[in-house]
């Protein structure tokens, strides 16, 4: 059938990198159709991957679209079919569907200083948002990332953090005092009330657990940020990703199809129900 | 994570499986297997170049799991799991497949055995490939033994793990340990004196330095498990010092009280303050209290006030002892069967009818006739003498299914010894049949019929009743066929032998099981014949079943042997393929615990817990919840469910 | 196009349509259900409700989406399985169950269309009967925009008249099934039409069941998602999937890989239905679950089909069939929990 | 025969009295006559409280989620729960007692006794009544109910519309309880499994025939398991993930969910679901039936349980729900259970 | 002429005993079909009925489970539980029409060589003519 939505295309893993070890174990993987896929995504789209015989895993995409050679996604090992993800190796062949979800509207945030508050793996899909704006700085403000995990090894590209540390401001913390550690130490949210970042034509993207986005949020609003200023991802647990199998739903939203990007203003308005 | 890679080694055992199975096929069918990253074969895989091999493969090609197919596990599993282990990999990611014994050696059409060996290879590489990485636990242990029981199996018992260098605690409940043995007269087939041969070994006992010894004692509490247990014994009051004490005797001869003497079976009395019999160990008097007119207060004292060493303290308390220990041996022995049980034999209510030790007592020479054998009604010496066997034994229906086994041989030695004492008397004996296995036992059996005319009569009595000063015997002789009539003036009955009194109580103190007869029951029935089925509890004597001396002594030093062979080591090792409890999905239903064999599971804040120490890994837990909330470590229902897939060719 | 037909050529009828799948109403011991035809004299059409509505047909539980396997190369292969489906007439469907494929077409025809659906939705024919007197206790169909006559989704629906059917169509693909028989049915004559009406407006008098101002019902509902209405409505609620599995509106769905082997790969990956009430439907992997608890699984279930549905497509997903609440297996009446939704704080 | 005010009255008294915190029971549905549960919070509430042969819910059942939610509260009101229990229910109690999954202080049980009869199964009522509107059916002291329709009141005899499995009932009144009404009730059926008996003695063929049709019925809704009291495992064989996740669960313990079976409602899947059910339902299944009757399908679910009672009484000598000292019949064996089966 | 349906069968057969027995056989070089593929566990008591269950859904035209004689359990009395659970759950696979040849239970001690071919033998001879088992196999 022509337009089969359910039927992924095949890409291979052409590279692997371990973000993060241990039993919250993170990996970032580039892959590559087979063929000419026709896959073009908006940044914070998310994708279907496909582990056959396991089952299939909403990923967001962490690559930005102005990098056209490969998808990145960096994946969280939490259940079946991420656990099976991360016993793959270079060369091995996943399904892709997708990409799915409504994606950053960034065409609105033109000219305009954007903060990036991420935490933990919510780094992977402000990552796509953030390296397309460094791709074309000038249509911009200042971009600041400020960033966190609960400790130094959780934090994900941590190569590309310190890259990126010569083109925008990039803060980082850990939750508890390290060795070594000379940045801020300290959750999220309060990072942000250190930086005291300006709402004045900004706009604020975050993303990480939903305790600290509870939090990012309410400190943003005390920084002065309006409600439609602060953009936030949702997650939930997805199927068909192409709003019809039911179950991703806040409301009458789908998240997979009308999601997973929300302004405050607009999430505040759903039921608290992901 | 990555994925865990796998190799594969098909040995060729020379043609032993080579012969039939196509090797090289089974190594290139591996190699296509999942997770499977290097699949080789080889002629004698566990000769040093094929162990060499598979050490070197698991470097070059980084693996983390290796299969062998080759003999059984039973063979070489350590082999190859030693040979992992040099590669300085988990010896738990080693596991055998058996292509030989269930494979080669069985199928001789190629194509089959190849087929089949395959199969048997790809399941046993879905099993390694969640394998957990084990380590042996271990456990330091405590080197003293608790020895329960102070007769002649626990003294041998004890005696041979003292001199072992170990401490024992050895716990008797009477005043004296000595246990049945120091009643007996002469002991069968040799007729030497019983209280000769033992009172040497309880006074090696009393003077070894390495044995604790609690008389008047109980165990009333155990807890822990192998190596480590802790005990709590009740010490109960004797009232006398016995490191004061001289045994002068003058107590007993001022105490008012008369009491049945328990070591003269009641054929004669004894006085509130006593010594249970002049060899008794320890070596002192003890003040029975409550044979006593009153301790508390005070109602006679006259035996404190000829006391001259003082050694009488009224205000003893019974004490509470703790031990920690590593092992138990059990060796709590016998009590007869009761004769009130027999009601065809009188309900044990006529005066000249008693119990096999009763006669004991009658015919030693320390006994309370001095080994003078009369009679109790009228101390008339008995003319005629009934002996009757199987007095409770191999009587299901009414009494003791088992054959108590001695019976036989004392009923002999009683008749003999009878004949001895009383020239000109006749005895008879009862029988079903005669069981007189052992070393000259038979010989022994027939000297009795041959040169004392003890006149054996096939058959049952059928009923026991006083008739004047007799008592009336009536009986059936099978083998002729007719009634018979006795006019006895002494019966004897060989009564049953029963596990101790508190046998019961202890098997619940201890979590032992007792058979259906409730003696101690043996791991098993031929293998483990001394140990009992928790780990560090071994048994001794006829508290696992009837049985003569010397088979006692022999099963003591082999229950002695196993403790020592625990308590020789620093610490013990188990196998850590135990069970393992998923606390989120148990609800505490307990059929777990009740299923286990081991005692290794109790429910604690409502959730099952698992003593890997006593747990043996068999599984049975696993099967039995019905929430999968417990599995055994490396046998997992996911590994099972994987096998059998693999086993089907999916 | 309408015509009359009389019952005794009924399965004459379905004689001259062997070139299509018939399924129809079956008597069971203690139920009728949709089944494949084979003998076209046997069909009765005097059905309570079915067990199951026609969606067990349209919208399979289960369905093969691709068959996948591993090729040499570590290639991945997947093949749509042979297409099984061919043009098939259901007979004998309630109005109530008619409208309920109408309101899977709108879910399975959103901004992505569901081919597998539609595959086989356009190959299906529904032909409707009226009904006369209500199929079930618990009919409701006149209160969520529904009749016992409505013609929403029909092809043909007939109506049961003394001896005959009046029967009309509305499509195309009605019209040639008409015809394939054309010479077993007549025209309807002037009596035959108003017995017809006759029929209608009296089936509409023997429904025993409404919600009155049910209209008022979604709006309410914006506001009560914090409400302990659903903690008390759902405490006797087993969280069975009875209600849903046989709504003939729900939609939900689950996919999952079935393995036939895993080395060498091969599986298929399969739809099944799914529902709303079973806890793991939104559960995450992390064991965070934005629903719950019985109560926002109620909830879930009742804001679907009269809030959100109602928002995304203008209707409510509910046909007012009855079967959720005859099969319910504690009694809970969705009309009752509407009812209280809508006196809520009065 | 219960009088509804006596046991009114001893709910009330429990209730107001404070020694429950509430109390499960049966009310009138909306529309219909066949009785539903009522959680009864307030004494007015008790208003509602009926007890008549369309209670035919295991109450039971809902202690499950009792458990549950005290489990997730921080200070849990200990109290009991009152909950109205029938002679087959009680058993149930005595099942969850003897799995330790309740404690006997948890319930206040308010026994009801069905006397000389037992429950009405709505699929016979609706037979024997085709079409006519049931507004209310009542025990009599005799072995028949009072059936009230729009058309009057009609004796009927009992074995007319009762449930198979109260015919086959030995428990008639409760077997644990607090306060007992209605009384002592012994039953003696002439055969207690002679439902059994028409499908035992089908041939093999037979047998797989009806149960392939059965079985291929089913949409696997779980009512059945739903309905069930004794089915309160956290997780099901059949559940495709974990449902006990927690912080501290490792992915791994996730992806290795075994799939046991399927999600699709195939023949073989189903068969493997009832199956496994079955098995793990013998030795503490009380043959409440609530399965059968919660099953949209018209599966005959009972079947299944009540042969694997029969056989435990048969082969084991075990019944279910009386004793809850010992152990489960599944934990225990006796050295002389047969094995006549055994090679 | 058509090939012989060669049934396939999973044995779960006990360490201690019939796994030992097993292997006796071959050492004794005793041949029999080899259409049995064993798997080792620990005791027949940690079979699980839904072990025995996943076999036939797997495709399993038998299945045997092989345990130590009673009383000579190695792990003292699981062969007690799996004797009950097994009985119970060939009841009820007998109820709902599997053939009972299909699923068999037997022990094997491990000087029982001989009776280990022999229960294969019987089994497979008895399997044969049933044909493969669709009845509980997935997609079957």
């Amino acid at each position: 059938m022509e337009n089969n939505h359910y039927i992924p295309k095949v890409a291979r893993i052409i590279n692997i990198k371990n973000e993060v070890e241990g039993a919250r174990a993170i990996k970032t993987f580039r892959t590559q159709f087979a063929g000419d896929d026709g896959f073009t995504h908006a940044c914070g789209q998310s994708a279907m991957l496909s582990v056959l015989g396991k089952g299939e895993s909403m990923i967001s995409i962490s690559s930005s679209p102005i990098e056209a050679e490969y998808l990145q996604f960096s994946v969280l090992k939490t259940g079946r079919v991420t656990s099976a993800l991360h016993e793959m190796k270079v060369g091995d062949m996943i399904g892709i569907r997708g990409p799915y979800g409504n994606g950053f509207p960034i065409d609105k945030w033109t000219g305009k200083n954007l903060i990036f508050i991420g935490g933990g793996i919510g780094l992977a899909p402000i990552w796509s948002v953030l390296q397309t704006a460094l791709g074309k700085k000038s249509d911009y403000g200042n971009l600041t990332l400020i960033y966190g995990s609960r400790t130094s090894k959780d934090l994900v590209f941590k190569e590309e953090l310190r890259g990126i540390k010569q083109e925008m401001a990039v803060h980082l913390s850990v939750d508890n005092e390290e060795d070594r550690w000379e940045e801020y130490v300290g959750f999220v949210p309060n990072n942000l009330l250190d930086k005291n970042p300006s709402p004045e034509n900004a706009v604020a993207i975050t993303c990480g657990p939903p305790i600290m986005i509870k939090f990012v949020i309410k400190n943003l609003q005390d920084l002065g940020f309006k409600d439609d200023q602060i953009y936030t991802t949702v997650e939930n647990k997805m199927k068909c990703g192409i709003g019809i199998c039911g179950r991703c739903n806040i409301g009458p939203h789908y998240v997979c199809k009308d999601g997973p990007i929300y302004s405050w203003a607009e999430l505040k308005k759903l039921p608290q129900e992901y | 994570m990555k994925k865990k890679r796998i190799g594969v080694f098909i040995c060729h055992c020379g043609t032993n499986i080579a012969g039939t199975v196509d090797v090289k096929k089974v190594a290139e069918a591996l190699s296509k297997h999942d997770g499977v990253v290097h699949s080789e074969d080889y002629v004698y895989m566990c000769s040093d170049p094929g162990q060499k091999r598979i050490v070197e493969a698991i470097k070059e090609n980084d693996l983390d799991k290796v299969v062998v197919s080759c003999c059984s596990p039973n063979l070489h599993e350590s082999t190859f799991r030693n040979a992992v282990k040099e590669a300085d990999k988990n010896a738990f990611q080693c596991e055998i497949a058996n292509i030989r014994e269930q494979c080669s050696w069985v199928h001789p059409n190629m194509e089959e055995g190849t087929d089949k060996a395959i199969k048997i290879t790809k399941t046993v590489v879905e099993k390694v490939k969640h394998n957990e990485e084990l380590e042996p636990i271990s456990v330091p242990v405590t080197r003293r033994a608790l020895v329960i029981g102070g007769g002649i199996s626990g003294i041998q018992a004890a005696l041979d793990i003292a001199n072992s260098g170990h401490e024992v605690i050895l716990v008797e409940k009477s005043p004296s340990i000595g246990g049945h043995m120091i009643q007996l007269s002469e002991t069968f087939p040799t007729l030497d004196c019983s209280q000769c041969i033992l009172t040497p070994k309880m006074v090696e006992v009393s003077k070894h330095e390495k044995i604790k010894l609690l008389t008047y004692s109980e165990v009333q509490e155990v807890s822990g498990y192998v190596g480590n247990f802790k005990a709590k014994i009740l010490k109960k009051p004797t009232y006398v010092d016995p490191d004061l004490c001289t045994l002068c005797d003058e107590c007993t001869k001022v105490c008012p009280v008369v009491v049945e003497s328990e070591f003269e079976l009641g054929l004669t009395g004894r006085r509130a303050i006593y010594i249970p019999f002049p060899q008794a160990i320890p070596a002192t008097y003890i003040l029975d209290d409550t044979g006593c007119p009153g301790l508390l207060p005070i109602a006679c004292g006259k035996c404190a006030d000829v006391c001259d060493p003082g050694a009488i303290d009224f205000d003893q308390k019974p004490e509470i002892v703790e031990e920690e220990i590593g092992v138990i041996v059990v060796a709590t022995g016998y009590d007869l069967y009761d004769k009130t049980n027999m009601g065809e034999y009188g309900y044990g209510k006529i005066p000249d009818v008693m119990d096999g030790l009763q006669f004991e007592r009658l015919c030693s020479a320390s006994g309370p006739t001095n080994g003078k054998i009369i009679r109790p009604s009228d101390l008339k010496e008995p003319k005629e003498l009934v002996f009757i066997q199987c007095a409770g034994s191999r009587d299901p229906e009414l009494h003791c299914a088992y054959c108590s086994k001695i019976c036989c041989m004392y009923t002999s030695k009683h008749a003999m010894l009878y004949k001895h004492h009383v020239h000109d008397g006749q005895a008879y004996v009862f029988y079903i049949d005669i069981r007189s296995g052992g070393k000259g036992y038979e010989e022994f059996v027939q000297r009795t019929v041959e040169n004392d005319g003890v006149l054996y009569l096939r058959g049952k009595v059928s009923k026991v009743f006083q008739d004047g000063d007799k008592v009336k015997v009536w009986g059936v002789d099978t083998l002729a066929g007719k009634d018979i009539e006795i006019d006895a003036d002494l019966v004897v009955l060989a009564m049953a032998m029963r596990p101790s009194e508190g046998t019961e109580k202890l098997a619940k103190i201890l979590k032992m099981s007792l058979d259906k007869d409730g003696f101690f029951s043996e791991a098993h029935p031929k293998l483990k014949p001394v140990e009992s089925v928790s780990a560090g509890m071994f048994i001794a004597g006829a508290a696992q079943a009837p049985k003569d001396i010397p088979e006692a002594v022999a099963q003591a030093s082999g229950a002695a042997a196993k403790a020592i062979g625990i308590l020789s080591q620093e610490r013990l090792y188990h196998s850590p393929m135990v069970a393992k409890v998923n606390k989120h999905l148990c609800t505490g239903c307990r059929m777990c615990v009740d299923v286990c064999a081991y005692d290794a599971i109790s429910i604690k804040d409502g959730i099952a817990e698992v003593n890997e120490v006593l747990c043996e890994g068999c599984g049975t837990c696993s099967a039995t919840c019905l929430r999968a909330a417990i599995s055994v470590k490396n046998s997992t229902p996911y590994q099972v469910h994987e096998m059998i897939n693999a086993s089907l060719g999916g | 196009m309408e015509k009359i037909l009389t019952k005794k050529a009924l399965p004459q009828w379905l004689i001259k349509l062997n070139a299509y799948q018939i399924y129809a109403p079956v008597k069971k011991e203690n139920h009728w259900s949709y089944e494949a035809l084979d003998k076209p004299e046997s069909i009765r059409l005097d059905h309570l409700n079915t067990i199951q509505s026609p969606k067990m047909i349209i919208f399979p539980q289960r369905e093969v989406f691709f068959e996948f396997h591993n090729a040499e190369g570590n290639t991945l292969v997947m093949k749509e399985p042979a297409s099984e489906s061919s043009a098939t007439v259901i007979f004998g469907v309630r109005p109530c169950d008619a409208a309920g494929v109408t309101h899977q077409d709108k879910v399975f025809d959103g901004h992505f269309k569901d081919l597998y659906y539609w595959k086989r939705r356009n190959q299906t024919i529904l032909v409707g009967l009226a009904c006369n007197t209500p199929p079930s206790p618990h009919c409701f169909c006149l209160s969520v925009g529904g009749s016992p006559h409505s013609t929403a989704g029909f092809d043909i629906l007939m109506t049961e008249l003394e001896d005959s059917y009046y029967v009309e169509s509305f499509s195309k693909k009605g019209d040639t099934l008409i015809s394939l028989a054309g010479d077993i049915f007549s025209t309807p004559k002037e009596n035959d039409k108003k017995d017809k009406e006759k029929a209608h407006s009296d089936s509409e008098k023997k429904l025993k069941r409404h919600i009155k101002d049910l209209e008022t019902v979604p709006p309410k509902l914006k506001d009560m998602f914090d409400s302990p209405l659903w903690e008390e409505e759902s405490l006797s609620c087993i969280q069975c999937g009875i209600c849903t599995y046989l709504c003939p509106t729900c939609h939900c769905f689950d996919i999952n890989d079935e393995k036939d082997s895993s080395s060498p790969l091969s599986g298929k990956r399969v739809r099944t239905w799914d529902n709303c009430q079973f806890p793991d439907f939104t559960m995450h992997s992390s064991g965070h679950n934005p629903r719950p608890d019985r109560a926002s699984r109620l909830r879930q279930r009742i804001m679907h089909k009269f809030n959100y549905f109602v928002t995304n497509y203008k209707a409510y997903q509910c046909t007012g069939c009855g079967r959720c609440i005859d099969k319910c297996p504690v009694g809970i009446d969705i009309i009752e929990v509407l009812e209280k939704v809508r006196d809520y704080g009065k | 025969m219960v009088a509804l005010e006596d046991l009114k009255q001893e709910a009330k008294n429990v209730l107001e009295g404070g020694t429950v915190k509430y109390i499960i029971g049966y009310k009138k549905p909306a529309v219909g006559f066949m009785a539903v549960p009522a959680f009864f919070h307030k004494p007015e509430d008790l208003d509602a409280l009926v007890w008549d042969p369309t209670c035919v819910h295991n109450l039971v059942l809902f202690l499950k989620d009792e458990k549950k939610k005290k489990l997730g509260q921080k200070e849990p009101d200990e109290r009991p729960v009152g909950i109205v229990v029938k002679g087959c229910d009680s058993r149930a109690v005595n099942v969850l007692l003897q799995e330790n999954y309740i404690d006997r202080e948890n319930v206040y049980i308010l026994g009801v006794s069905c006397g000389k009869t037992g429950m009405v199964d709505l699929k016979k009522v609706r037979k024997y009544f085709k079409g006519k509107i049931i507004s209310q059916i009542d025990f009599n002291e005799n072995e028949s109910f009072t059936v009230t329709t729009t058309e009057g009141k009609v004796e009927v005899p009992a074995a007319d519309i009762f449930a198979v499995r109260c015919t086959e009932c030995i428990t008639a009144s409760p077997v644990i309880h607090d306060v007992l009404l209605g009384g002592d009730s012994v039953r003696t059926p002439e055969n207690p499994f002679g439902s059994l008996e028409e499908m035992e003695s089908k041939s093999q063929g037979q047998k797989w025939d009806f149960w392939q049709e059965q079985l291929t019925k089913c949409i696997r809704c779980y009512a059945c398991r739903s309905i069930c009291p004794m089915c309160y495992c956290d997780e099901c064989v059949v559940d495709t993930i974990n449902f006990a996740v927690y912080p501290d669960t490792p992915a791994e313990e996730k992806a290795q969910k075994i799939k046991w079976v399927e999600k699709s409602p195939t023949t073989s899947e189903n068969f493997i679901y009832h199956m496994v059910r079955a098995i793990h339902l013998a030795g503490r299944c009380v043959d409440c039936a609530e399965c059968e009757r919660a099953c949209p399908m018209d599966i005959p679910l009972r079947f299944l349980n009540k042969k694997l009672e029969k056989e435990s009484k048969k082969l084991f000598d075990y019944d279910v729900g009386y004793d809850t000292e010992i152990p489960s019949l599944i934990s225990s064996f006796r050295d002389e259970d047969p094995e006549d089966f055994i090679r | 002429m058509t090939e012989e349906f060669e049934p396939k069968i999973v044995a779960f057969l006990c360490k201690w005993c019939s796994s030992a027995g097993s292997d006796l056989a071959g050492v004794s070089r005793m041949e029999y079909p080899s259409n049995v593929i064993p798997i080792q566990v620990l005791c027949s008591g940690s079979v699980s009925p839904l072990y025995i269950l996943s076999a036939f859904n797997k495709g399993a035209d038998g299945v045997l489970v092989s345990g130590c004689h009673p009383g000579d359990c190695h792990y003292i009395k699981g062969n007690y539980y799996s004797r009950r659970r097994i009985a119970l759950l060939k009841e009820l696979l007998n109820f709902i029409g599997l053939e009972p040849e299909r699923f068999k239970m037997s022990w094997v001690s491990a000087a029982e060589g001989t009776k280990y071919t022999e229960v294969i033998k019987e089994f497979v001879d008895e399997l044969k003519p049933l044909g493969a088992q669709t009845k509980l196999r997935r997609n079957g």
